[in-house]
């Protein structure tokens, strides 16, 4: 997989430094990662390590104080005639406009592509469909349960069909049932486009469900990343062996531990 | 938990406020603990309004206020919530102007009357011009405040969804988010005409204040009343009216 | 043809507009006249020095700033003389007869301050208008000229609000006395039976200047067309209200009573001033260069002027009965 | 994202925006573009305002509005907020007074001038009413806007932890969720407060206000800018002085 | 356990119905559930089925629009010289006051307790030890991650010592290991002071780690407790059968399927 050819390349940080202070105190610090396109990657790391800060200069929203960003998706977004967007983001806290509707939350990010606005709508609540919330689609945020606004920041992600789907803890205040379905509706979505996908989550068995490759933040501050596993497992099982080394071996990683390698499993499984 | 009450409940309530008010006041000066020559008794308004409106004097004074106060409004208010808006979101622009606000921002409405006489004489524009004034620097500082409250997380996710530039923050950001500053602001800026309307007639431009102000020379405080009353009058319509522009907007609100 | 705006002020001197007005002689005349209202003279000239309006019905006082401001403005007919009378009430009236008017020495009125200084405690307060108006610079004149009182601020304070306001501080008991011109010291004096006259027209200063016509730009073209037809329609409205002043009450009554003054008040505060009702412009020119002297030596202006210069006699010679 | 200015970069700003405005002006009324008897140049105004300090008339004006000035602030800022806030938190309260607020709020400041001469005759105490009148609407409003706004959720918390009583929720949520309100809308009385010395002091009470007009009246434009131009450093320096109160206060904000 | 005295019952609904809008469409109905003092029940079900609002009905928060409330910790609140509360509860969102440190915002519900400034203070710190947080004790909520603020609104809750401890999903948003912690803090402090625990939560293996009893709300709207299980395992380890047999029977629950009983784990296991 390294050696793809550069148009290849989504997006990238190199050497990349954040502070939120001016330089004072950084948060991140040496963080280089490289996403190429078809790639699921999760991104593990203990709280407060700064996984969402690492989001938000993947989405351009901060500009790293050392180091550079590259990459198709975070160079050029889409052009006057677009009907899609390079980058999408689900933010770690549903972020719903209070005053849009839930349909109209959905739409936020399709308003401005070249689009009518039937289009607009049929996509929306396409996305609404997927999520399982196409009978709310008038509801103010205010009327949602927590589980519910974050699947109405999912649909606004997925419905604008970007290149790079950058996702922070998007399925956290989920029962496993929704979450389950969700989880398989992502991976189907990611199958079929070839979508370049970034999640964050805490839950170790999901990033192994989903996931190419995994990328543990850890350390500091300031944090960078300590390790990074290419998941090379045909069934995505949590009870066979493979599944379970994994799961121990990113364990450790996150609490700062060296890698266990593939031996791990038979230890964790004394916790 | 603050008890939630009907409409009709409200309105009731209000209602028994007000007989309450004019209860207790009629009370008092009937009773001789407020001197009549110094408040008019409630019931003596009535006479006083009819008598007004018989020589046609309070229809005029509506009318020739309306006139200056509608114009004054709408100009200071777009005006003031426009520039608000955008001193809000340009720092630039902010900076550069922060100076100049500061220093003009403090001038009264009726400082202003003497450059009104001299820059528009006398007709509707001199008071027009100090109704204007007045109602900028309201709907200037609401909007403004408005805009700088607006959770700097709106923009970020404005950003990721394609809406980062300066009409996209605005359109689908600050206007929204603002505007129930933005509304108060109005509505703080309709009855702040209405209270500039005096002032603007001080001068002799004739209108509701010109005529309380000539009641007042003759001690006619029941005329003065009248007048106070028709504009809580005028200014509870304007209200009302808007309202219905703000509940519509700000319609997604608890 | 344009309007010609006339600003006045709301007093019975500028009756001679409402009479023009009322009676429909600048319509016959082809004059298009407009009425523009202040509430005091000084609040005229504003409007004057700008080029809002092409006349003025008010004080004669103010227009010595707009002349000092290098405005063209001159006065070409008296519309009334003597017209401002000091009232007073409470303990300033006190042991006055109601028809003290004419009969107070200068010393009866010192001792009344006096009195009223040692029984209150403090100063008795009088309304006036804004300084540079008639009836400011007439009142400190009084004290000083006629009384001889050597500083006016240790006699009484002096308070400057527009004409509506003094009135209604009057009645109010918040000033103790006012300089007041009709109709409101008919108004006054019918409200307040125990107010007391402390000094007439007269006495405060023989030929008191009052209002007077003045026309900006006389000799200007587009004012030439009408400053002759206005000023001798003044000088007819003048000679009326000194001769019929009954006639006149509906037009100043439409004016200024605004259906808050009933007729009779209207009728005697005209009746009261008929003989005051004068429109020769010569008679105040001594007067007014006595208070201007006066007013320079407050401060109030910078410079005096040739007084000759703020009178223009010819339109009234062509003009006069 | 908008610019971000360091303070002294917005200083600078400022200060260019003032120089820029004063130039404009100053070459506006040099070159005849405006009548000077219309306008004073910039220049006029340091020697008119030396005559004032010299005559002692200038430092006078200020001590005696400064006297009504804060006196009509605090009492109108106090009661103002304090039943803004009551009427936010208390529907019951809110709905008894909105009939009379309704009533009572579009009558002027300058309306409210003869009754102030009624009842205070012309006297501090009578400048001091109108003020604290036009500064009582501002806060009521403001205060009870702002507690209207706070987030009902916070008061479900407020109860989970032991403050649901009425007190409780006053001073753990109310007072602090609607400071940035309440700060708004003190910091605008403080402004109004400025603009209703004029009118308090049209009739006549001693002050910059009375001084404005008494120079107007004699065509004296120099002297009345310097007066408006005292006004607005006076509400200048109040603002800037607030200016801490509010930091500290809100430093919890951004 | 059923045959406790009353006076073991610290909270409990009887035949709870409950509507956001008057009563014309219920959200819960005919919902009863006893909490008798000391036990730790687990809380589960779909997104949007009502697992906040009846947390917030047991909070006295809200009042049942039918049925009844009960118990002890629901009737009386902490006395005059109370040092402690009788509940507190941790909400979905964190729900900080931004105004105050971290500090000041645990330190929120001793406020008003008969306790000396440096107690309260003492208490507070130490809060925020168990949950992690010593270090950013003077930091305003903004200033936190996601993670963190959902930490700080446990501390607000442990602080005061309640006898009904009733927690929304309080470690949704954090990593395995500041997780794993936190849950043994909890268990740790639930064994030692008796503490009755309602605890919603989406992870399943949570709910099987901690809770004495699981309980399933699903259905409708209106929704209802669908099935309830008393936990009967000595060691909580996740790689044992009768601990799959459990998980596999509340995912089933929680789908609105009948119990599947103890044969449900191998069945599951093929997913
Ligand atoms: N606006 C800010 N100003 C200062 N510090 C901040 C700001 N936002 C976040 N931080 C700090 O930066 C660090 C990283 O925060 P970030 O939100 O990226 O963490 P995270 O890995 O997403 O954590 P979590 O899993 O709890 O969401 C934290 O220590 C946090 O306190
Ligand atoms: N204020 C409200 N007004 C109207 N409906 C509401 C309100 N709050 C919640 N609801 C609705 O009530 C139902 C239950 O909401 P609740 O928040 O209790 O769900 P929940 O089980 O906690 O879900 P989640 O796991 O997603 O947090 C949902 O359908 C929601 O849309
Ligand atoms: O008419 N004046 O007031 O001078
Ligand atoms: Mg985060
Ligand atoms: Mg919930």
């Amino acid at each position: 997989m390294a050696a793809m050819s550069k148009a290849d390349v989504v997006a990238s940080l190199h050497d990349v430094g954040l502070s939120h202070d001016g330089g004072a105190h950084f948060v991140l610090r040496h963080v280089s990662l490289t996403l190429e396109r078809g790639e699921f990657v999760a991104l593990l790391g203990p709280s407060g390590v700064g996984k969402s800060t690492l989001l938000r200069v993947l989405m351009g929203l901060m500009h790293p104080t050392e180091g550079q960003t590259g990459g198709s998706a975070c160079v050029a977004d889409a052009g006057a005639h677009a009907t899609r967007r390079s980058r999408a983001m689900v933010f770690q806290d549903a972020r719903l406009l209070p005053w849009r509707s839930v349909l109209r939350n959905v739409m936020f990010g399709l308003e401005g592509l070249h689009l009518s606005k039937s289009e607009k709508i049929a996509r929306a609540q396409e996305a609404l469909r997927l999520v399982g919330l196409e009978d709310a689609q008038d509801r103010l945020p205010r009327r949602l349960s927590g589980g519910q606004r974050q699947r109405v920041g999912v649909a606004r992600a997925l419905t604008v069909d970007p290149d790079l789907l950058l996702m922070d803890e998007p399925f956290g205040a989920l029962d496993p049932i929704t979450r389950t379905s969700l989880q398989e509706e992502l991976q189907r979505i990611w199958q079929q486009t070839h979508k370049t996908v970034l999640f964050v989550t805490h839950d170790i068995e999901e990033a192994l469900r989903l996931a190419t490759r995994v990328v543990v933040l850890a350390g500091g501050p300031p944090a960078g990343i300590t390790g990074e596993i290419v998941l090379d497992m045909p069934h995505r099982n949590p009870d066979t062996p493979a599944f379970r080394t994994y799961a121990a071996r990113l364990r450790a990683m996150i609490a700062g531990e060296p890698d266990p390698g593939g031996e791990a499993y038979w230890r964790s499984a004394e916790i | 938990m603050s008890v939630k009450l009907s409409g009709p409940a409200r309105l009731g309530l209000g209602l028994a406020g007000l007989v309450l008010f004019f209860g207790v006041w009629e009370a008092a000066v009937q009773s001789g603990l407020l001197p009549s020559g110094m408040v008019p008794a409630p019931s003596s308004l009535g006479p006083a309004w009819l008598d007004e409106v018989r020589g046609g004097f309070w229809q005029q004074a509506i009318l020739d206020s309306l006139n200056h106060y509608l114009l004054g409004l709408l100009i200071g208010s777009v005006l003031g919530a426009g520039l608000g808006i955008l001193c809000g979101m340009l720092g630039l622009l902010d900076s550069l102007l922060e100076g100049v606000v500061r220093l003009l921002r403090p001038v009264p409405g009726l400082a202003w009357v003497p450059f009104a006489i001299l820059w528009f004489g006398l007709s509707t524009a001199g008071a027009t011009f100090v109704i204007a004034i007045s109602v900028f620097w309201i709907n200037f500082y609401a909007a403004h405040s408005a805009v700088r409250g607006v959770d700097p997380e709106l923009y970020e996710l404005a950003s990721a969804f394609g809406h980062g530039s300066f009409v996209g923050r605005l359109v689908k950001i600050v206007l929204p988010a603002s505007a129930p500053g933005i509304m108060a602001g109005l509505r703080t800026g309709l009855g702040q005409g209405w209270m500039s309307v005096v002032a603007a007639e001080l001068f002799g431009v004739p209108g509701i204040g010109a005529r309380m102000m000539q009641a007042s020379s003759l001690l006619a405080t029941d005329v003065v009343v009248v007048y106070m009353l028709t504009m809580a009058m005028l200014y509870a319509i304007t209200d009302f009216l808007f309202g219905f522009v703000r509940k519509w907007v700000l319609r997604w609100q608890p | 043809a344009d309007s010609i705006r006339i600003g006045y002020i709301p007093v019975l001197g500028s009756s001679a507009l409402f009479v023009i007005d009322g009676e429909g002689w600048a319509k016959q005349a082809g004059l298009d006249v407009q009425l523009v209202r202040f509430t005091s003279g000084p609040q005229a000239i504003q409007a004057l020095v700008s080029g809002r309006i092409d006349g003025y019905v008010a004080g004669v006082l103010p227009l010595l700033q707009a002349r000092a401001h290098g405005v063209d403005v001159k006065v070409v007919a008296t519309a009334s003389i003597e017209e401002l009378s000091v009232i007073a009430r409470g303990a300033l009236a006190e042991g006055l007869k109601p028809d003290s008017e004419a009969g107070l020495t200068p010393d009866a009125v010192k001792d009344i301050f006096a009195r009223f200084k040692q029984g209150q405690k403090r100063l008795p307060r009088l309304a006036a208008q804004p300084a540079g108006s008639v009836p400011d610079t007439l009142l400190r004149y009084w004290l000083q000229k006629q009384l001889g009182f050597a500083q006016v601020n240790t006699v009484a304070s002096i308070v400057g609000v527009d004409i509506d306001a003094a009135q209604q501080a009057f009645l109010a008991g918040a000033v103790d006395g006012a300089v007041l011109r009709e109709p409101a010291l008919t108004v006054v004096k019918t409200r307040l039976p125990d107010a007391r006259i402390l000094a007439s027209g007269h006495s405060m200063m023989p030929d008191q200047p009052g209002s007077v016509l003045a026309i900006v730009k006389p000799d200007a073209p587009e004012h030439k067309a009408w400053a002759g037809t206005l000023t001798s329609l003044f000088v007819r409205a003048t000679t009326l209200l000194a001769q019929h002043p009954d006639d006149a009450v509906p037009f100043v009554q439409k004016a200024l009573g605004g259906g808050m003054l009933n007729d009779s008040v209207m009728k005697t505060a005209l009746e009261h001033s008929a003989s005051r009702f004068v429109s020769d412009p010569a008679r105040i020119v001594e007067s007014v260069k006595q208070l201007q002297e006066f007013e320079v030596a407050e401060g109030l202006l910078r410079k005096a002027e040739p007084v000759e210069d703020l009178f223009d006699t010819g339109l009234w010679q062509q003009a006069k009965p």
